[in-house]
């Protein structure tokens, strides 16, 4: 199956983000080192559900041979879906699932990445102690499943409270005010748990000279080095790879070639990164990559779903380009 | 002659843009048929009262930076309400809805008149507030809606004898251009319509001349809340769902209103301009879809064509003005 | 007194912060009557229709209508009670078509129409945009609307100030019409001629307290002036000019010249010099070309041929910019055309200093002081409400607009009707003011609707018909019949003065 | 001439007061200002400390600069709302050209597409007459898109914040944020231009009546020109401050500075129908929105009332405010 005869629809609805722009430079690479796509149509702009409705309706127009889809919400775009893969179009929902039956899902696991995390955080205080709960934002369904996660951590750890529970909104200015609002109001706390805003947290703490607590955060390359790094800091990366694209990309030309799989859903379990043990910190050294720009995951490639090499992602380059 | 031309010109204007870019979009996917013009008008609608919204505050003299928040906020009362209630349930939350929505407009309109601050400042303020309350009603997207409700826009509607035709008349743009007339058009003919374009020409004047200046703006900003509230409902019709997040229709209406020849001012242009103007915004980026545009250019490219549809305005109205 | 009055206002009080526009005023108004109320600029008498019509609220004060205390809140409430007014500044919505604006005020169109004829404007088409339409006929259709509603008491505030001679007198007829009808007018001019040809009696505001009633009978005037500006009287008044103190142009270059100028349609070949230390007055109808050629001239719109030359030199204006470097500075008729409302009386005089690019940097504060200053003393302008130019008086803020030029030091000034709406004590400063200019070696294009000024000021008229200058002749030939004859394109002839003050039995409204 | 009648008889003493805060109408903004920091530490006890107090500051000076850009905007009838790109730009071209040049060069290539977009800004409002609302939208649009394409070529260069940014940024001198140092002169610059100088004053003219400012002389394009060229290299400074503060280069950074930009703007009292206004107020107004945000941070309650009460809170700030300078 080596030569290029399908065209793939990608339509994502967030831009400007570290994460995002990874899965669509992810998509780019595999659709280029697969060989088998000729052509991507991406819609990628902010929007929401019923923008995404409109940009998979227009790749239908498009008659794209599959699309590879991160849902801006696992139902809203259902109806959209459903008239794609009457269309004989193949649907793959990447990062979050979707509740079409007929969509094929590759998902990273959120609410098992905010389990993880919350979990090695309440365990390395020793299951006792204050926590400060940075989230996402408020009414993203990301944000939603990961709070499920961490409320189950939190469910099995009683004696870990919860002092400070803020909405990031995934902006990183929003969460490094707040946060030295919080220090400022001097209440003790004893680890932070963030949903990937994470190394402007680490450098509040540093500026303002508070002592270091465990940090939990996503596998960005900038907290990544930090955890590498700066003196004294305990912490965690959970990866949430935004590789998970190229991974769509892979599912949809298997599906394409008539290969299905077992199950609608493929879930790629998150890891966890640590620098508590030096096991972990070795792991954390090996992974690390300080070339990368630091909102991007460096978890750049998911064995057994990419097949593109580091500068083909890194040129971001897709067929034809 | 020459001042239906001045008047409707711009319109006009749009429409052909409207026409040549459907063209273009045949030509670029000779399949395009009226399947796809259903999508599109699916797509147009939320933004179509969006822009509706806009326009009548717009005219009025004000703005409206709450019209996303009222969306989604309408959005997520249907949707909740209608999660797991009967068919029948949702013939009440209809109404119930597009009454907050009025209800909250009007709110919106009595504290610009009461507490005498800019509508800009005010309408964020309830920007803030309207989302937060749309956040108390759903945490996070879900919800659900009848099925009668979303079967209302998909689709088209049968002409008997006329099936060619029919099929290029999607339910959505009938509900559409339904619910739009039914406000619009008596509005217009009223000496309602009149006031409101009074006070946005010049609220002095308009006060002198016998107008009652807040009892107008407070109505213009109420019907500006309903036309958010059909957007909001316009929006779980086409998801199933309602989400607390507004989506980008804030600066979508503006940009249309100002696309559509409505003097951001106020005293100035009609409805049917903003509509158009939806419907081309919506068309330039299907046409860049097809094209396969890189992702990353279509935003250079959208504001792009937005500054330059307006500076092209501009240049021809300087032209046409008597030297 | 027999009569009831049919409108008594008492003890009127309004103030604005520290501002008193009314301390105490009254005004009673008789069925029937032809009521003046007079002022100098700033009196109040424009708050006073104000708070009449309900535009604004009192602070104190008693209004009986007809007998009965009734509560005129808004516009709205005052046409219910029988009283309309007619704003200083014109009152339809400027982007409605003047069909609409009559709807929105439940107006009557064939009445309206009827009356927009009568008031000399043939062919209105109501479909026009009130933006599109000149701020004379504005103000006479304002007029036509309230009085198609046949109103019982009609208050006209300076309504006659913005119109050209012919319209005027129309206005004249009318009102006179409608105190025969026994409708009551309540009229605000600052023309004496209007006042004695017109009205009954008067009231007569100073610094917002009525200070007299007075039956206008012939001589009363002198009385009227002196309650009006009462310390502030002014003695020095300007003779009319005399042969002999005509400008000699001992310069033979002209400071302007105009050749074959047109502009669009509306300017059709006008030739004409202006010298060094020379006032020239332009007579024109309403619409005969004269806004054009002064924005042509100004810099402000682009002729479409001919050729301007300043001392000498043949210049192409662009933007005012140019023509401002050129010395030349133009004061339009419509004062919100020229004034920055909502800044200081200060920045609006000393505006025409920063504008050029080399002036941006810091401002020499009290170098600008000192000139800004000078100028609002010469021109008198009343500085009680001066942080915002939206504030002052209506003829305050003329003042304002000239100002700005006195103060530029401007070579050559180019007025539209500067005397809109001043009142006689500063009418005369004015006239004084634009002599010394010329006097100075300073030369002044001055338009003017009272036929009277060009007597007082000018040097030399030039007269303007269709577009084209029909006629140039000295100052000594032009007396009022004469300049009105040549107005409407006849030949002129000699005929005998006319001043202001002089004779109120030979006022221009019986004719022609 | 003037012949100043002042009311005589004795005026109560609200009135007096109410006439006096008219005034001066800083006085009622920082009262406004020092109760909702009474607020926060009647809740907080023991908030209102000088860390806290060099926090606020530090975060409120990006908004206060970028307000700063809407305050001279919104004088000649305008607004920016293409300030939050542009300072993206600049702080994102900056920290990852820094990497392959000198800091000095980085910093000059950063502001180099500040300068073009308030360029094409000026020249879309100033000579084309567009709406400023859609140029600068459309020159955020444009802007945004560049910037992801530029940064696909600098995926793999990484990012760097020069120390001297950081320094000014995040560090304090004796408890004094160094922001501060170059927060000041920019404000006296701002105050100065808009009071005392020719270019401010035309702001204030051409916001108020572009034709009578034309009679009067003034080119409307140069005015504009430069003032969106201004505004423009003032938000690029602006992102080379904050990229100091924050240290995390994104392709969103300063977007969510936009809104509350305007909005510190018009509580501070300035116009958005331009003519009237001033800096200083907007200094305040962005000290209140910063406080007011800290205060629903702190506040434990659900994000929707945190919301709810923010939208309040800056409504009836301004309407508090403007009811107690109106009657000027
Ligand atoms: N969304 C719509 N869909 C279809 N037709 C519409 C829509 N909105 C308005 N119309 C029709 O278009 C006509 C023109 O509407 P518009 O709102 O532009 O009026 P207008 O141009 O302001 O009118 P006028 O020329 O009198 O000022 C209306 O009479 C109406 O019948
Ligand atoms: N809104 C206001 N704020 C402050 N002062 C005001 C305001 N309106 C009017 N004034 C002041 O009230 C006084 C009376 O003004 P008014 O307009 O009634 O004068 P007027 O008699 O009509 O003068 P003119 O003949 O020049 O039109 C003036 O001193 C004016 O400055
Ligand atoms: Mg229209
Ligand atoms: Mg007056």
């Amino acid at each position: 199956s080596a030569e290029a005869k399908y065209t793939i629809g990608v339509s994502n609805t967030v831009q400007g983000n570290g994460w995002r722009e990874e899965m669509i430079c992810a998509i780019k690479a595999q659709a280029l080192a697969s060989g088998e796509v000729t052509k991507l149509n991406i819609a990628h702009r902010n929007t929401d559900a019923a923008g995404q409705l409109e940009d998979i309706r227009n790749l239908i127009s498009a008659k794209v041979n599959a699309i590879v889809v991160n849902p801006a919400d696992p139902a809203g775009i259902m109806s959209a879906l459903e008239e794609a893969t009457k269309a004989g179009i193949v649907v793959v929902a990447v990062d979050q699932a979707v509740t079409e039956p007929s969509a094929y899902i590759i998902s990273n696991n959120q609410e098992q990445y905010a389990y993880l995390g919350a979990k090695w955080l309440f365990q390395q205080l020793g299951g006792k102690g204050d926590v400060v709960y940075m989230r996402g934002a408020a009414g993203a369904s990301a944000d939603s499943d990961r709070d499920k996660g961490f409320k189950k951590a939190l469910a099995e750890f009683p004696d870990v409270k919860v002092v400070h529970e803020v909405f990031t909104g995934w902006q990183q200015d929003q969460g490094k005010q707040q946060i030295l609002d919080f220090i400022a109001t001097g209440s003790p706390f004893n680890g932070i748990w963030t949903s990937g805003i994470d190394n402007v947290i680490v450098d509040a703490l540093v500026e303002s000279q508070t002592p270091l607590v465990p940090v939990v955060g996503a596998d960005n390359a900038g907290f990544v080095g930090q955890l590498n790094s700066v003196e004294g800091l305990v912490g965690a990366a959970v990866t949430n790879p935004g590789s998970i694209g190229g991974a769509g990309v892979t599912l949809a030309l298997q599906i394409l070639n008539g290969k299905k799989p077992a199950e609608q859903t493929v879930l790629v379990e998150p890891q966890l990164w640590e620098n508590a043990t030096e096991e972990g910190k070795a792991k954390l050294k090996s992974v690390a990559d300080p070339s990368l720009s630091p909102e991007w995951p460096v978890s750049i490639s998911i064995p057994e779903w990419t097949t593109y090499t580091k500068d083909q992602i890194i040129a971001c380059k897709g067929p034809g380009e | 002659m020459t001042r239906l031309v001045r008047r409707q010109g711009w319109v006009a204007g749009l429409l052909v843009l409207f026409v040549v870019l459907f063209v273009i979009t045949r030509l670029i996917q000779p399949g395009y048929g009226s399947g796809d013009f259903g999508s599109l008008v699916r797509a147009v609608l939320p933004y179509a009262f969006a822009v509706a919204a806009q326009t009548i505050v717009v005219i009025a003299g004000g703005i409206d930076l709450s019209v996303g928040a009222m969306m989604a906020l309408t959005s997520v009362t249907a949707a909740s309400m209608m999660d797991g209630a009967s068919e029948e349930y949702a013939l009440f939350v209809v109404p119930f809805v597009l009454t907050m929505g009025l209800v909250l407009g009007a709110v919106n309109g009595m504290l610009i008149v009461v507490t005498r601050v800019p509508d800009i400042v005010v309408t964020l303020a309830t920007l803030f507030v309207l989302q937060g309350a749309a956040l108390l009603v759903l945490g996070a997207p879900g919800g659900a809606v009848a099925e009668w409700l979303r079967a209302t826009i998909v689709g088209t509607v049968s002409i008997p004898g006329l099936p060619g035709i029919s099929a290029w008349i999607p339910k959505a743009l009938v509900l559409l251009v339904v619910c739009l007339c039914i406000i619009w058009i008596p509005l217009k003919r009223s000496k309602l319509g009149l006031s409101i374009y009074a006070i946005g020409s010049s609220e002095l004047a308009a006060f002198r001349s016998g107008v009652p200046v807040a009892r107008t703006r407070i109505i213009a900003y109420a019907l500006s809340g309903l036309f958010a509230a059909m957007g909001g409902l316009a929006l779980t019709m086409s998801t199933g769902i309602g989400a607390p997040i507004p989506g980008p229709y804030l600066l979508a209406s503006v940009a249309a209103v100002v696309l559509g020849g409505v003097a951001l001012g106020g005293g100035k242009g009609g409805l049917l301009g903003p509509i158009v103007a939806v419907f081309v915004l919506r068309l330039v980026r299907t046409d860049l879809t097809l094209l396969a545009i890189d992702p990353n250019v279509t935003a250079i490219i959208e504001g792009a064509i937005m500054v330059a549809v307006v500076m092209f305005g501009a240049f021809i109205t300087m032209r046409s003005r008597p030297s | 007194m027999t009569t009831n009055p049919l409108l008594d206002a008492t003890g009127v009080v309004k103030t604005y912060g520290a501002v008193v526009a009314l301390r105490n005023a009254s005004l009673s108004v008789l069925p029937g009557e032809v009521h003046a109320l007079m002022g100098a600029n700033g009196a109040g008498k424009s708050t006073l229709v104000k708070i009449l019509t309900g535009a604004i609220r009192a602070d104190a004060g008693h209004i009986l209508i007809r007998g009965e205390a009734r509560d005129v809140r808004s516009p709205a409430d005052a046409r219910r009670a029988g009283l309309l007014p007619v704003y200083q500044e014109p009152s339809l919505i400027p982007d409605l078509d003047v069909a609409s604006n009559l709807r929105l005020t439940d107006t009557p169109v064939e009445p309206f129409r009827a009356w927009v004829r009568e008031l000399g404007i043939p062919d209105l088409d109501i479909r026009e945009t009130a933006r599109d339409i000149p701020l004379a006929v504005l103000r006479v259709l304002d007029l036509a609307r309230a009085l198609a509603v046949e109103p019982d008491v009609l208050l006209l505030d300076e309504m006659t100030a913005a119109l050209p001679a012919n319209l005027a007198e129309k206005v004249l007829e009318v009102v006179r019409s409608q105190g025969d009808s026994g409708r009551s007018v309540i009229f605000i001019s600052h023309r004496f001629v209007e006042i004695s040809a017109l009205c009954d009696r008067a009231t007569v505001l100073r610094d917002g307290e009525t200070v007299g009633v007075v039956a206008i009978e012939p001589g009363v005037e002198e009385r009227i002036v002196e309650m009006m500006l009462g310390a502030r009287i002014e003695k020095t008044r300007v003779a009319a000019r005399q042969a002999s103190q005509a400008a000699s142009p001992g310069d033979s270059r002209p400071r302007l010249g105009v050749a074959n100028l047109r502009v669009g349609t509306k300017l059709n070949d006008v030739s004409f010099d202006l010298a060094n230390g020379e006032v020239a007055g332009i007579v024109a109808l309403e619409g005969q070309g004269q806004d054009e050629l002064l924005a042509a001239l100004a810099g402000s719109i682009r002729p479409s041929g001919g050729t301007i030359e300043v001392d000498g030199k043949p210049v192409k204006f662009a933007h005012p910019a140019d023509a401002i470097r050129a010395g030349i500075a133009y004061v339009p008729g419509d004062r919100t055309e020229a004034l920055t409302m909502q800044r200081s009386v200060r920045e609006n005089v000393a505006l025409p200093f920063s504008s050029a690019l080399r002036n941006w940097g810091p401002i020499n504060m009290a170098q600008e002081r000192s000139r800004v200053v000078s100028a609002i003393e010469r021109l008198q302008i009343d500085t009680r409400a001066q942080r915002e130019v939206q504030r002052l008086s209506g003829g305050n803020q003329q003042k304002v607009t000239i100002a700005r030029w006195i103060a530029a030091e401007a070579q050559t000034i180019l007025c539209f009707d500067p005397t809109r709406g001043i009142d006689v004590g500063t009418k005369q400063e004015i006239y004084k003011l634009l002599r010394e200019l010329a006097d100075q070696g300073k030369s002044v294009l001055f338009y003017t609707s009272e036929l009277e000024e060009v007597q007082r000021v000018c040097d030399r008229v030039i007269v303007i018909f269709g577009g084209r200058v029909v006629d140039v002749f000295p100052v000594e030939l032009a007396d009022e019949p004469a300049l009105m004859r040549a107005a409407y394109g006849l030949p002129c002839g000699a005929k005998e003065d006319v001043g202001i003050l002089a004779d109120i039995h030979s006022s221009p409204v019986a004719k022609p | 001439m003037s012949n100043a009648a002042t009311v005589s008889q004795p005026v109560p003493f609200g009135r007096r007061l109410k006439r006096f805060m008219a005034d001066r109408p800083l006085i009622p903004l920082i009262i406004l200002l020092v109760m909702l920091v009474v607020i926060l530490q009647i809740l907080r006890p023991g908030i209102v400390n000088e860390r806290w107090l060099a926090n606020t500051v530090k975060f409120a000076i990006p908004l206060a600069i970028l307000a700063g850009c809407q305050t001279m905007t919104m004088l000649t009838g305008g607004i920016d709302l293409s300030v939050g790109t542009v300072a993206t730009m600049s702080a994102f071209i900056m920290a990852t050209q820094v990497v392959n040049h000198d800091p000095a060069v980085a910093i000059l290539i950063a502001l180099v597409p500040a300068v073009l977009i308030g360029l094409v800004n000026g020249i879309g409002v100033g000579v084309f007459r567009v709406h400023p609302l859609i140029m600068t939208l459309g020159t955020s649009l444009i802007g945004t898109g560049c910037l992801q394409v530029y940064q696909r070529t600098v995926i793999a260069s990484g990012a760097k914040i020069p120390p001297f940014l950081a320094w000014l940024g995040t560090g304090l001198t004796y408890g004094v944020p160094n922001a501060l140092l170059l927060f000041v002169p920019i404000a006296v610059l701002i105050v100065f231009t808009l009071r005392r100088t020719g270019f401010g004053r035309l702001l204030y003219a051409v916001g108020d009546n572009e034709g009578a400012a034309r009679l009067s002389g003034v080119r409307y394009w140069q005015v504009i020109t430069a003032l969106y060229v201004i505004s423009s290299v003032l938000a690029g400074v602006t992102g080379l401050l904050y990229i100091g503060l924050i240290k995390a280069p994104s392709l969103s950074l300063a977007e969510p500075l936009v809104l509350p930009s305007v909005a510190a703007a018009v509580i501070g009292g300035t116009s958005i129908f331009g003519g009237r206004g001033g800096y200083t107020g907007t200094i305040i107004g962005a000290l209140i929105l910063t406080v007011l945000t800290t205060l629903l941070t702190i506040l434990q309650m659900p994000e929707g009332a945190r919301r709810i009460l923010f939208g309040l809170i800056v409504l009836f700030v301004t309407a508090a405010y403007l009811r107690i300078i109106e009657d000027r």
